[in-house]
């Protein structure tokens, strides 16, 4: 599993890090050493990472391909002439825990990068820490983490964009589809709450009504009655931001109880979905629904890398227990560490402010495609796509790795087809 | 509150006192008047009630009708502690130490908590042990009250309850399991305490024990009194018979 | 007594000029980060037992309590920008009025009927923040620490030291009042609550002091969760993590005494703290399963219940 | 108006699923007083055995509860016995550190379900499972027709059992009275056992019943520790027709306020229904207690 890095001696030569004597004694690393040790000491990266608790389904694929990095990089001879090493804790997909577990990788640990752990919780504790010792900080799949903060080191590796780009492409389509009302129906949770205002603002700012608006709590069973009173306000777009338990329990629903002919457009920010074992469990339901995916199978989407990236994911998942298909986290897991090794390679140092600057400024070539950032650190553009399941059958999880079975609709470089409207036709 | 000029004024005086479970009447328009200084037997079969009477008056059930009044108070609406601080105390038929505490602390408990006046702590200490003593479980001051026998567990809620400095002593069945060496021994301890201006309240059901102890003895059959008088009037009564016997 | 009582406020004294003075001559950061989160514990657990072990009502809303003080300063910072003494006061003031609530609720229940009203009421609060969009509602909220004031340069060092503070506050109260008659009261209600009336406690009253007194403690140490975390979400404010490590803490230390919780607090936090530095998965979770389960059956005094038997045992063997 | 009737149908279906769930915590907390917070644990376990069977054999979920039921009713009986020897026999205080000990339970089975099965969701298929019964224009998923038999189904076939077997009135002795019990001839520890084992046999079916309604994850535990206690709680302890009846109450009053309050208002309500019944009538609905 995860490698574990106990002895000291690393050669950072962080201005932080020289402040404290007793963080040196905690490290016990005497200067001669870190002198002695230099060539060969390894370039560790640091982070946490949710392995336990309602975030592990995602954090441990994107880990995965963190790791599926590490030993690309360290085959080819590691950077600068030194190996990579990975520092990984588990967060517990706590706020409360990474605070503690970031400052033991500055200060005791003392790595010489540092990776955000997957998704907004988790991350955003650490934020004001990283931005008040200056670090570079490489994000990992976290919705607007850095808006309020403001840290011009930060660079998250998730296709999002603009805030307001996600909900405005999934409207867009509803929109040319004919669609004049929306429904949205959100997890009362942070991130389906964060897409769900993104959602509301985009269709102020275009007067589409908002029909039907509400939140469940997390845990809810069964959506029969939800559904029923959304079906009951005749949408044409149903806009949709739920967590895994939860999107599968609102597909069955809609199978069951139906949601009307009126709607063209359903889904939109379905976090689940994108999980192999979900999408094997909800095989046929899944027809139909458009929904946000950051990768997948189609011939636009391979990119240098890609296809080699898949054949060792596939085969190390399965000793791992984690998600077999793995399209969603780890190929932007193993993209973080691509760009970070640019970005060394390009500097030949590891200076922070050097490799932001870099960062910031170039465009970078990873198997999910090109990579630029905007000022805030979230991509300059969208990589968000909406795509729309077609064709599934159910109980076969292979049925996902060919092409056809989810049509890209969004964005337009990557489109794949066209969508089937109404939803209700879609589906069969 | 007016007096009766000939007769002492009653120490503790029930009135119309009427205790419902659910549809069920545990007891059932009692009045009763016990005088200063009286040795009171308190008889009936299983379920007749007597627990329960007592529970009303040391405040454990609320009651509703009725009224109880200590040394002409109402004290129908206050709470156990504060009954037992005005000086009715009562021991358990099923013996409820502190578990948790030695002989001597379930002691203090009573002593810190419900003595009158303020007291040092070494006086009470010495309230304490002399208590223990007159109780004859001395030796046991600092054995855990786990540890006691039945009949030491029996002797030791008396002397808890007598630590409360009580005017009315309520003695819920302190000899039922005893042997008889051991019934005597605890009588005897109820007489001595009687002895020193205790009045006291003793339910029972060994006869012998109520009859050599009780100036007067009250039978309860379903909740209603159907006898009074001296314990040998009481016996002779038919229906106090015929409730004990079994119809 | 007198000695002891002098012993005691020394080394809460020295306790704190430890914690002083580690915040000058530690530069390292992580002591602080990790200290705080234990000394959290600590002062949770010794706030969780005035209640939970004195009196033996069993509190499955610690996490209701620390939530409510988290958001208490959330609040209070976001609508006056208030600093932390006033939200730590605050927060006191709101746990001690939820407290009381609570102990309304020992009128009418016992055992585990208290508890499950516990976390009925953990339940319900945690569902009103949740849709209380002011404090962020569900999407969580993030908040700015004020500069930080002298004699600390930084933050984290500040609250390591105010947590530092509210242990010994919550240790101070905890020990006054095992050794003062609440505590006997309580002692005396824990075994026998109608005994403990019949002999004089006013045992409604004193159930409600201590649920008063727990509830302040409990809210105060959550307070400054807020500024710790710098972001405050209700599914991480309200964990239910916080209830059982909590309850797991008391009773690995044993409730007999107010060292109890602190040992049992020691012990379990460091051990988190640690497995979560080292093993780091699911093993963590693990541990802390196995140990509840083999402290709760091998040894159901706690540590301190622990070391009086072998205490006894030995000082036998030398008879 | 409609709505209002479609919610109360589904509340009724919703509840019997909350019902089957908390039968087997309403003989071992309501008639034994075993504060078993690990309920939900062997629950989701249960869920986790049924997966197993039906992904790899093909066999249905529900037919796969029933095959699971003996192992649980051992299970059952050997986790009792771990209890009483630990906690009841020793007497004192066996309230909190039951609970603790549950408690510890709990997670070992989660970490176990962990280390076992990863901790991506899992869901079982059946014919009945994402179709729905049309009766004019309303529509009502199989599934939850399912819960509604099974739960009717178990709280018959429990109530006959404890009423009109010999084992089974002395398990309703055992909760009055264990003295009596004694008097009778009969073990009181037994006879307990043998209640927990059948408190444990029935969350194999009630496991069935959990992942066929939704799928499930390993923490999932977690959410039902309040819901099933509630029902328990609320019922009074010990009755199996009071437990489906106060579920169904609960289910009821959850979809009212989804549909006309507002979904995220649901858990704050039941609770506080929860705490109502508590202060006012603490024995329950349906308390065996006076």
């Amino acid at each position: 599993m995860t490698k574990k890095v106990t002895e000291a001696g690393s050669i950072s030569r962080r201005r932080l890090l020289t402040t404290a004597s007793a963080g040196a004694a905690l490290a016990a690393s005497p200067l001669g050493i870190n002198l002695l040790q230099a060539q060969g000491a390894p370039i560790r990266i640091g982070m946490s990472m949710p392995q336990t608790g309602g975030l592990a389904g995602g954090g441990k694929p994107s880990l995965l391909g963190i790791e599926i990095w590490r030993d690309d990089v360290n085959a080819k001879g590691g950077l600068l002439g030194r190996k990579v090493e990975l520092v990984v804790y588990d967060d517990k997909s706590s706020a409360s825990e990474t605070p503690a577990i970031y400052s033991k990788l500055i200060d005791v640990d003392k790595v010489d990068l540092l990776f955000a752990p997957y998704a907004t919780v988790p991350t955003a504790p650490i934020m004001p820490l990283v931005k008040q010792r200056g670090l570079l900080l490489i994000g990992n799949f976290s919705f607007q983490v850095n808006s309020k903060v403001g840290h011009d080191m930060w660079f998250n590796n998730a296709p999002w964009g603009p805030a307001d780009s996600w909900a405005a492409s999934f409207l867009d389509i509803g929109q040319k589809a004919g669609g004049k009302s929306m429904a949205l129906l959100s997890a009362d949770q942070e991130f389906a709450q964060n897409l769900a205002k993104t959602a509301r603002e985009v269709a102020g700012k275009r007067s589409l009504p908002v029909v039907f608006d509400q939140s469940y709590p997390p845990n809810t069973v069964e959506f029969s009655s939800i559904i029923r009173g959304l079906k009951a306000t005749k949408p044409d777009i149903v806009y949709v931001a739920s967590y895994p338990p939860d999107s599968a329990g609102i597909l069955r629903a809609v199978n069951e109880i139906g949601i009307g002919g009126s709607v063209k457009l359903f889904g939109g920010g379905m976090v689940g979905l994108q999980f192999g074992s979900v999408m094997e469990s909800m095989g046929s339901l899944l027809n139909g629904v458009v929904n946000y995916n950051s990768w997948l199978p189609e011939k636009s989407m391979y990119f240098d890398g890609t296809k080699a990236f898949f054949e060792k994911y596939t085969k190390r998942a399965v000793e791992a227990k984690v998600d077999p298909l793995g399209y969603y986290l780890a190929p932007f897991g193993y993209a973080s560490g691509q760009l970070v090794e640019q970005a060394i390679k390009a500097t030949n140092s590891l200076d922070q402010k050097g490799l932001a600057k870099y960062l910031r400024e170039n465009t970078h070539q990873t198997i999910v495609g090109p990579i630029a950032f905007s000022p805030d650190g979230e991509r300059k553009e969208t990589a968000v796509l909406q795509a729309q399941f077609r064709g599934v059958t159910d109980k076969n999880i292979e049925q996902f790795r060919s092409s056809g079975k989810q049509v890209i609709l969004f964005p337009d470089n990557l489109k794949s087809g066209e969508l089937v409207a109404p939803f209700e036709a879609a589906r069969t | 509150m007016t007096m009766a000029p000939e007769a002492p004024a009653p120490l503790l005086r029930i009135v119309s006192l009427t205790k419902r479970f659910g549809g069920f009447t545990a007891v059932d328009n009692v009045s009763v008047d016990i005088r200063p200084g009286e040795r009171f037997g308190l008889i009936g079969p299983n379920g007749s009630g007597k627990t329960t009477l007592i529970n009303c008056i040391s405040g454990a059930f609320r009651t509703e009708p009725g009224t109880v009044l200590f040394r002409d108070e109402d004290i129908t609406s206050l709470q156990p502690h504060m009954r037992t601080r005005r000086g009715i105390a009562r021991s358990f038929q099923i013996p409820r130490p502190f578990r948790s505490m030695t002989v001597a602390e379930n002691l203090m408990v009573a002593l810190d908590f419900a003595a009158h006046e303020h007291v040092s702590v070494a006086q009470r200490r010495d309230t304490m042990m002399g208590i223990l003593t007159q109780m004859g479980l001395a030796s046991k001051a600092n054995a855990a009250a786990t540890q006691l026998s039945q009949v030491e567990l029996r002797k030791m809620e008396l002397a808890r309850a007598m630590a409360t400095h009580p005017k009315l002593l309520i003695s819920d069945e302190a000899m039922a399991g005893l042997s008889s060496s051991e019934v005597d021994e605890v009588l005897d301890l109820l007489m001595s305490l009687a002895s020193h201006d205790i009045t006291i309240i003793m339910i029972e059901h060994i006869m012998q024990a109520v009859m050599r102890f009780s100036d007067r003895v009250m039978c309860l059959d379903a909740g209603k009194i159907i006898a009074m008088g001296t314990p040998s009037e009481v016996m002779a009564n038919q229906r106090v018979q015929e409730a004990y016997l079994g119809t | 007594m007198k000695r002891s009582g002098a012993a005691f406020w020394i080394g809460a004294a020295a306790f704190l000029a430890v914690a002083f003075v580690m915040t000058k001559v530690i530069g390292n950061q992580y002591p602080f980060f990790a200290g705080y989160v234990i000394l959290q514990f600590i002062a949770l657990a010794v706030a969780w037992s005035i209640l939970g072990g004195y009196a033996g009502y069993v509190n499955f809303g610690t996490s209701a309590f620390y939530g409510v003080g988290v958001y208490a300063s959330v609040f209070l910072v976001k609508a006056f920008g208030a600093p932390l003494p006033v939200q730590i006061l605050t927060a006191a003031a709101i746990g001690a009025l939820m407290g009381f609530a609570l102990g309304l609720l020992t009128l009418r229940m016992q055992g585990i009927f208290f508890s499950i009203a516990t976390i009925a009421l953990t339940i319900i609060i945690e569902t009103v923040v949740t849709n209380w969009r002011y404090v962020g509602g569900a999407a969580g909220i993030q908040i700015q620490r004020p500069p930080v004031t002298a004699p600390f340069d930084n933050y984290v060092q500040l609250l390591f030291f105010i947590q530092a503070v509210l242990v010994v506050l919550a240790v101070a109260i905890s020990r006054y009042i095992q050794n003062s008659w609440i505590g006997r009261g309580l002692q005396a209600l824990k075994d026998d609550e109608l005994a403990a009336e019949c002999s004089g406690v006013p045992t409604l009253r004193l159930k409600l002091l201590a649920c008063v007194i727990s509830g302040a403690l409990l809210c105060a140490v959550g307070a400054p969760g807020a500024m710790y975390l710098q972001y405050a979400d209700p599914s991480s404010a309200f964990n239910l993590n916080y209830s059982v490590s909590t309850l797991a803490m008391s009773l690995i230390g044993g409730t007999a005494h107010w060292i109890g919780p602190v040992i049992g607090a020691i012990v379990l936090s460091t051990t988190q703290q640690l497995l979560t530095v080292t093993i780091s998965s699911e093993v963590n979770v693990l541990v802390l399963g196995v140990m509840l389960v083999l402290f709760v059956v091998g040894a159901p005094e706690g540590i301190i219940g622990l070391a009086r038997r072998i205490f006894h045992r030995s000082n036998e063997g030398r008879e | 108006m409609d709505l209002l009737l479609d919610a109360v149908v589904t509340g009724v279906l919703l509840g019997c699923f909350y019902g089957a769930v908390s039968l087997g915590l309403s003989v071992s907390f309501g008639l034994l007083d075993v504060p078993h917070v690990a309920h939900p644990a062997f629950l989701v376990l249960a869920s986790y055995g049924v997966f197993i069977i039906n992904e790899q054999y093909g066999i249905d979920p529900l037919i796969a509860g029933l095959l699971i039921t003996p192992l649980f009713f051992v299970f059952g009986l050997i986790a009792y016995r771990l209890y009483y020897e630990t906690f009841e026999k020793r007497g004192s205080d066996a309230g909190v550190r039951g609970i603790a000990f549950f408690f510890g339970v709990a997670f070992i089975i989660e970490v176990l379900i962990i280390i076992q099965f990863g901790v991506d969701q899992r869901a079982v298929t059946a014919d009945y499972i994402g179709k729905s019964w049309r009766i004019a224009d309303t529509r009502i998923p199989y599934r939850m027709l399912v819960a509604f038999a099974v739960a009717a189904a178990l709280t018959i076939v429990l109530t006959l059992y404890l009423s009109r077997t010999f084992m089974g009135r002395a398990i309703r002795a055992v909760a009055q009275d264990q003295e009596a019990l004694r008097l009778m001839g009969a073990n009181p520890i037994r006879v307990k056992q043998w209640a927990f084992g059948i408190a444990t046999a029935v969350l194999g079916i009630a496991g069935a019943l959990l992942i066929i309604v939704a799928p499930v994850d390993p923490t999932l535990d977690r959410a039902y520790i309040g819901r099933t206690f509630c029902v328990v709680v609320m019922a009074g302890l010990g009755s199996m027709s009071g437990t489906l009846v106060a579920a169904i109450i609960l289910g009821v009053a959850e979809t009212i306020v989804t549909t006309m309050v507002g979904a995220s208002w649901a858990p704050a309500i039941s609770f506080a229904m929860l705490l109502g019944v508590l202060a006012v009538r603490p024995q329950g609905l349906f308390g065996r207690r006076s």
